[in-house]
């Protein structure tokens, strides 16, 4: 099948103040692939995802999605483009159930403006489609069980899960994930390793943040190493792993 | 969930008992009259008597006369309807004294506005209600006041204010008023200063209704007196200096400084600032009847020489001459408010006429004491002597005083002297 | 002109503006809280200074006593209301737990000393200063001599002292202060404390040069929020910066445009100011980590 | 809106066409009223307050805004008053809608400090435009509200009116509110960025819903208006604020019915507390209301932080959380 790049980052730079947490960093990610971004704390992989999110403004370089320049995009726009994440440090809404929250991640699948909800016009009919459409996505991470219970008192992992179900309402052509699997078990990640091939096969182009190896390596198409907010490399799994430069940079201090 | 009730609950007990701890030690030395602020009343009193019909009154079978009181013990009014709410008291507790009026004792039923205009409103309905208050008095500030006599007017029972605008009164038939028109007040001041032949006056008055209605009448007379107004600035009630809008008139070059607050402590903050620029001795300052209390003096030792103002011949009793129409009216009153309070000013003459209008009403009413009838007498009141002078009342004059009981007064160091 | 006058009325106010924003920036930087309170500080240093001289004690010893009595009296109010508070994220409740606290103060205040105005003689006697057409009475250089003194003792405590390090510590991030064992609940109580009597002084020194009303706390409140927001809540230099501004803010617009719109033209200003640098004068942009 | 809330609502409405059987005094028909209007009023605060969570100080000022600009248009250009409700609703809308453009960028505290910049802003001008709005002697002899040829003049009259802008206002929060826009709504409370990231215009929204609370409190202030017939500066003035901000957190953040309780608590004890003070504290006065009124305030806030309306309430929702945490456990066993 023919390659296309959904995503491509060109010479990206974000400096706060006079230091540079992202440098120059240029990269693509094509339709269907799995690429993930590894490197120790600190690399700058948050805050790379933050400027092609538009959270933060980029210093220099440019970012295409889908073919458009979105380097200088309002942030809200980006959903119904097809982009769509989850956050490193969980940004759930507080006082929702876990179907709220994921019916709040429909926003833009629904229609009625401020006035028309204000006097409940056509309101019903989206409300029911919004609340199964939610309810599909919640057993699609097999949540069913916590759809009342409010989202913030769940256990770290299932949070997780809740912000993907949530990230996955805007029924998006590619998705971010800030490290998914941070704080869970083996047997979780396993599980959440296979979700993501899932995904991807049902067509949803996959670019995340991790630092379980296991899970990269095992689902990854291909990799991207950055250190001190550079690209240190780029490859497949098995190209990464006898990358010289990234056994010393990263690898290295989990071997000796 | 339980913890914590018991818990709020023993923090409530606790400031609950703080709360009554400060008030019942703070009773001891203060009225006990419902409602007036202890703190305002200097020492005990008998007031008591007033909140019931004492015992010891003769004719007991009698049922007491309910009067309404709605004032501002609380807010921005607060110094001020506090005065007005002891001036009132001190006479209807003389009058429960001397046996109260055709045998029948005063009972005063008093709340607090807390100078708000729906707070008031809401009070003067409560009342309308009791069809036992024949008469209500109060409304320490205009906008108080007329937020109350819609209400009024619907209802249809007496109510004599405190405030100063005349548009309280403009047309109505149930509506009365205790302070003179401001023009009376502000004549006095521009032909006392017309003989000392000054040509060029800058206001200072205070941001509120009293402060803009003062100003404007001065601005209105002044050219009677061949004065021009040169400027009108202004002050918030809450302003801690006036240096500013002193040196901005003092510095455009005028004769006198005119100055109209409501209240004594806005009155000493121009004056502390016109001393201390140095204009105090060289200037006249020709000031409303705020300045025209202990508290002004006692607030501003130097600066308040000089200042000249009109008031009610109350604030310098003990100068009136014998022959003064109302020397005894007001030397009594002084006798009875001394006995109580030590702060002087005009605003308890405010209150204690306010009862001199009830009172000739109530007593001609005779047995026949209806809101109607009380309506009719004070309508119908005339060469009533109270501390402003003497009341002529009439349908299209709800007022019913002219220029005759002003005074206009200077501070010589301190001692108010007799203009 | 009188422009000079206008600049010395300016600073005078602007100095107690500062001394309180002060007081509400370094607790806000401590607790999170933004303490609504703080002006009624200001009124029982005034009132209570000024029962004390009353009573026939001299002004040092008193103005010393009232110091130490608003602080006992702030530890209480602190253990009572604010401590329970110290986890609360959520701004307003915070606020208006600090306005119910400011409520329960004046009503007890006007209990205290009624609803008149009472007065406390100048510290010092002598002729006001004149330069130009100004006059600065020695009580204004009292106050601005306080502010300064205050400043200084600040900086001192902040920059010098183990305990300002501490301080500074919870100032720029609470969460790890605690995690380096920096006790941030007793921090908290020290900073509110502080203020306290700090706001008391204020008082103290501001009493002579006016009069002192039960109500007159929340007015000061007010202008020290506005000063600490219009500084940018960062520090006691971005409160004093605030305090001066506002004051010369106000003083230019009474004198030059109309004394009737004076809180008009501030806060117009103010606003103007904030949209300018949406993080106030000496603020910093933060970029929250998500 | 649920079931629950259907009931509620239904059950308030017939309590209140059901009142003025057994109410005949004015006076508690002026306590009803109060009460109408604050909740009216403190109703558009709630939403802004505790859903969207952004703090203001301008709610106060934007019903004195409806207040004036019926009190000008029926009085000194003698529009019909249904004209003038109109004209005031559209008003307070439009200066808010010019007002949130730059204030509502602002968060938090800065949001608090320049909406209260504004209510001082608006409070000068009504005590300054003398020639336009009486100053600080106030606006006296405004008309009663009128349709046609009716006039709805007494206290019935006015309080049907309140009440009925009232029920239906708390009718359209309970739509908005389940709608996805309810919905974006509340996220702006807890995170502003995960919102944007959905895809909401998160400033825009907020707008919306500022204006929102405006028109309902320019509409509040028009009503209360002609009711009063007489309003004046001091009653629109950042204090006012203050109250309604309170009715708020008192009542509960978060909860819709709250803006009621909260008024329903407020007035019972603005007005109780006058009349039983005394009783309880001889010789007490306002001062001691000032005292009671911040214990009151802080007690709540420290001890029920989410409010009286989801305490009064809990009986019913701590079942369905007990449901929901008892499937929870079981889960997590399993």
């Amino acid at each position: 099948m023919i390659r296309v790049a959904i995503l491509r980052v060109e010479n990206l730079s974000k400096a706060f103040g006079g230091l540079y947490a992202v440098n120059n960093v240029s990269f693509h990610i094509d339709q269907g692939e799995i690429l993930s971004i590894i490197g120790p704390n600190g690399a700058g992989k948050s805050t790379l995802f933050n400027l092609i999110t538009r959270i933060y403004d980029v210093t220099s370089g440019k970012i295409t999605f889908q073919g458009k320049d979105i380097t200088n995009m309002a942030p809200y726009r980006l959903a119904s483009m097809g982009l769509s994440r989850t956050y490193q440090n969980i940004e759930l809404f507080e006082g929702l159930t876990t179907l709220e929250n994921v019916m709040a991640g429909g926003y833009i699948k629904g229609k009625i403006g401020f006035s028309e909800s204000l006097f409940g016009i056509r309101n019903r009919f989206e409300e029911k489609r919004l609340r199964e459409l939610a309810e599909s996505r919640i057993e699609m991470v097999g949540l069913q069980q916590y759809m009342h219970a409010e989202a913030v008192d769940l256990p770290y992992g299932r949070k997780r899960m809740v912000e993907i179900a949530r990230a996955l309402m805007t029924s998006p052509s590619i998705l971010l994930l800030d490290e998914p699997a941070a704080g869970l078990n083996s047997q979780e990640s396993k599980q959440l390793g296979e979700f993501l091939l899932r995904l991807r096969n049902e067509g949803t182009t996959i670019l995340f943040i991790e630092h379980d190896m296991e899970t990269v390596m095992e689902i990854s198409d291909r990799i991207v190493v950055m250190n001190y907010g550079e690209k240190l490399a780029e490859g497949t799994p098995v190209e990464i792993k006898n990358n010289p430069d990234v056994i010393r940079a990263y690898l290295g201090a989990e071997v000796d | 969930m339980t913890r914590q009730l018991t818990k709020m609950l023993a923090f409530t007990v606790a400031l609950m008992l703080f709360v009554v701890g400060c008030g019942s030690s703070n009773n001891a030395s203060s009225g006990s009259n419902a409602d007036s602020s202890p703190a305002a009343s200097a020492s005990p009193s008998p007031s008591a008597s007033s909140a019931a019909p004492s015992s010891s009154a003769p004719a007991e079978s009698k049922p007491p006369i309910k009067i309404g009181v709605i004032i501002s013990t609380t807010g921005a009014s607060a110094s001020i309807g506090t005065a007005e709410l002891n001036g009132f008291q001190v006479m209807v507790d003389a009058t429960n004294a001397s046996g109260g009026i055709n045998g029948r004792q005063i009972e005063l039923v008093i709340a607090d506005d807390q100078t708000k205009e729906a707070k008031a409103l809401s009070e003067v309905k409560r009342m309308i209600e009791d069809k036992d208050i024949m008469a209500i008095v109060g409304g320490a500030s205009s906008p108080i006041s007329l937020a109350m006599v819609p209400a009024i007017e619907e209802a249809g029972i007496s109510y004599i204010s405190f405030g100063g605008s005349s548009s309280i009164i403009a047309d109505k038939k149930w509506a009365f008023k205790i302070p003179p028109q401001e023009r009376f007040l502000v004549r006095t001041l521009l032909s006392d200063a017309q003989k000392k032949g000054i040509k060029k006056i800058g206001i200072i008055r205070v941001n509120n209704d009293y402060g803009k209605s003062g100003a404007d009448t001065f601005v209105k007379e002044a050219p009677d007196f061949g004065i021009e107004i040169t400027a009108v600035e202004q002050i918030n009630p809450d302003d801690k200096d006036a240096k500013v809008q002193i040196s901005k008139i003092m510095g455009a070059g005028v004769d006198a400084l005119g100055l109209w607050t409501s209240t004594p402590s806005e009155s000493a903050v121009v004056a502390k600032g016109f001393y201390e620029l140095g204009y105090a001795g060289k200037y006249p300052i020709y000031s409303g009847p705020a300045v025209s209390s202990s508290e002004f003096v006692k607030l501003e030792p130097n600066g308040s020489t000089g200042v000249i103002f009109p008031t009610y011949k109350f604030v310098v009793a003990e100068q009136l001459p014998q022959d003064d129409p109302q020397y005894e009216v007001v030397n009594e009153f002084l006798k009875l408010y001394s006995e109580k309070y030590t702060e002087r000013s005009q605003f308890p003459a405010n209150g204690a006429d306010a009862w001199n209008l009830l009172k000739d009403a109530i007593t001609r009413a005779g047995d026949n004491v209806t809101r109607q009838t009380i309506r009719d007498n004070l309508e119908s009141a005339s060469g009533v002597v109270g501390q402003l002078g003497t009341y002529n009342m009439s349908p299209t004059d709800h007022n019913g005083l002219d220029e005759s009981g002003f005074v206009n007064v200077r501070i010589d160091n301190g001692q108010f002297v007799l203009n | 002109m009188h422009i000079e006058q206008i600049i010395a009325s300016g600073l005078v106010a602007g100095a107690i503006y500062a001394l309180i924003a002060m007081c509400i920036v370094i607790l806000y930087k401590v607790t999170g809280i933004i303490n609504f309170a703080q002006g009624e500080f200001v009124m029982l240093g005034a009132m209570i200074v000024i029962t004390l001289v009353d009573a026939g004690m001299n002004q040092l010893l008193a103005a010393c006593l009232t110091v130490l009595i608003v602080m006992i009296i702030s530890m209480g109010i602190y253990g009572a209301a604010f401590y329970p508070l110290r986890n609360t994220k959520n701004v307003l409740i915070t606020i208006m737990v600090t306005i119910g606290v400011g409520y329960i103060i004046s009503g007890i205040a006007q209990i205290t000393w009624g609803t008149s105005a009472r007065l406390l003689k100048p510290f010092s006697a002598g002729q006001p200063l004149r330069i130009g057409s100004a006059v600065i009475t020695t009580q204004d250089l009292w106050i601005l001599g306080t502010t300064a003194a205050v400043i200084i003792a600040f900086f001192y405590l902040f920059d010098k002292t183990y305990f300002g390090t501490t301080i500074r510590a919870c100032m720029s991030n609470r969460e790890a202060a605690k995690l380096m064992g920096i006790p941030t609940d007793r921090m908290g109580m020290i900073a509110f404390v502080l203020s306290g009597g700090v706001a008391a002084l204020a008082g103290i020194v501001f009493a002579p040069a006016t009069y002192a009303e039960y109500d007159m706390g929340m007015m000061f409140t007010l202008k020290g929020f506005v000063a600490a927001v219009l500084g940018g809540l960062t520090g006691a230099p971005a409160a004093i910066v605030g305090g001066f501004t506002l004051g010369l803010l106000e003083s230019f617009g009474a004198g030059y445009i109309s004394s009737g719109y004076k809180d008009f033209i501030s806060f117009l200003a103010l606003i103007i100011i904030l949209i300018l640098l949406p993080n106030g004068i000496l603020g910093k942009k933060t970029i929250k980590k998500v | 809106m649920d079931k629950i809330n259907k009931k509620l609502l239904l059950g308030v409405s017939v309590v209140v066409a059901l009142l003025p059987l057994f109410v005949h005094s004015s006076y508690y028909y002026q306590i009803l009223i109060n009460i109408g209007s604050l909740t009216l009023v403190a109703l558009g605060l709630g939403l802004l307050l505790g859903f969207a969570g952004q703090i203001s100080f301008a709610q106060a000022s934007f019903m004195g805004i409806g207040a004036y600009t019926t009190a000008i248009a029926t009085v000194t250009w003698h529009w019909p008053p249904v004209v003038a409700l109109v004209a005031s609703a559209v008003l307070t809308g439009v200066i808010a809608f010019l007002i949130g453009l730059p204030v509502l960028r602002f968060k938090e505290h800065v949001l608090a400090l320049v909406t209260m910049g504004f209510s001082y802003m608006v409070f000068v001008v009504l005590m300054q435009q003398s020639e336009i709005t009486g100053g600080p002697g106030g606006f006296p002899g405004i008309p009663a509200f009128s349709i046609g040829g009716l006039s709805l003049k007494g206290d019935v009259a006015n309080y049907y009116l309140v009440w009925a802008f009232a029920i239906i206002s708390i009718l359209l929060v309970f739509n908005l509110l389940a709608s996805r826009n309810g919905r974006a709504l509340e996220t702006l409370r807890s995170s502003e960025i995960a919102a944007k990231s959905l895809g909401v215009n998160t400033f825009l929204l907020k707008l919306k819903v500022f204006v929102f609370a405006a028109v309902i409190a320019g509409i509040g202030g028009s009503l209360y208006a002609f009711q009063t017939s007489y309003i004046a500066p001091s009653s629109f003035e950042v204090h006012y604020a203050i109250t309604l901000l309170t009715v708020v957190v008192v009542g509960g953040l978060r909860s819709v019915w709250g803006s009621l309780v909260g008024a329903i608590v407020i007035t019972f004890f603005e007005e109780g507390l006058t009349n039983l003070l005394p009783l309880i504290v001889p010789g007490s006065a306002g001062e001691y209301r000032l005292i009671i009124y911040g214990i009151l305030l802080v007690l709540v806030l420290l001890f029920m932080p989410k409010g009286l309306a989801p305490f009064l309430s809990q009986w019913s929702r701590r079942i369905t959380q007990q449901v929901g945490r008892r499937r929870l456990n079981t889960a997590d066993k399993g």
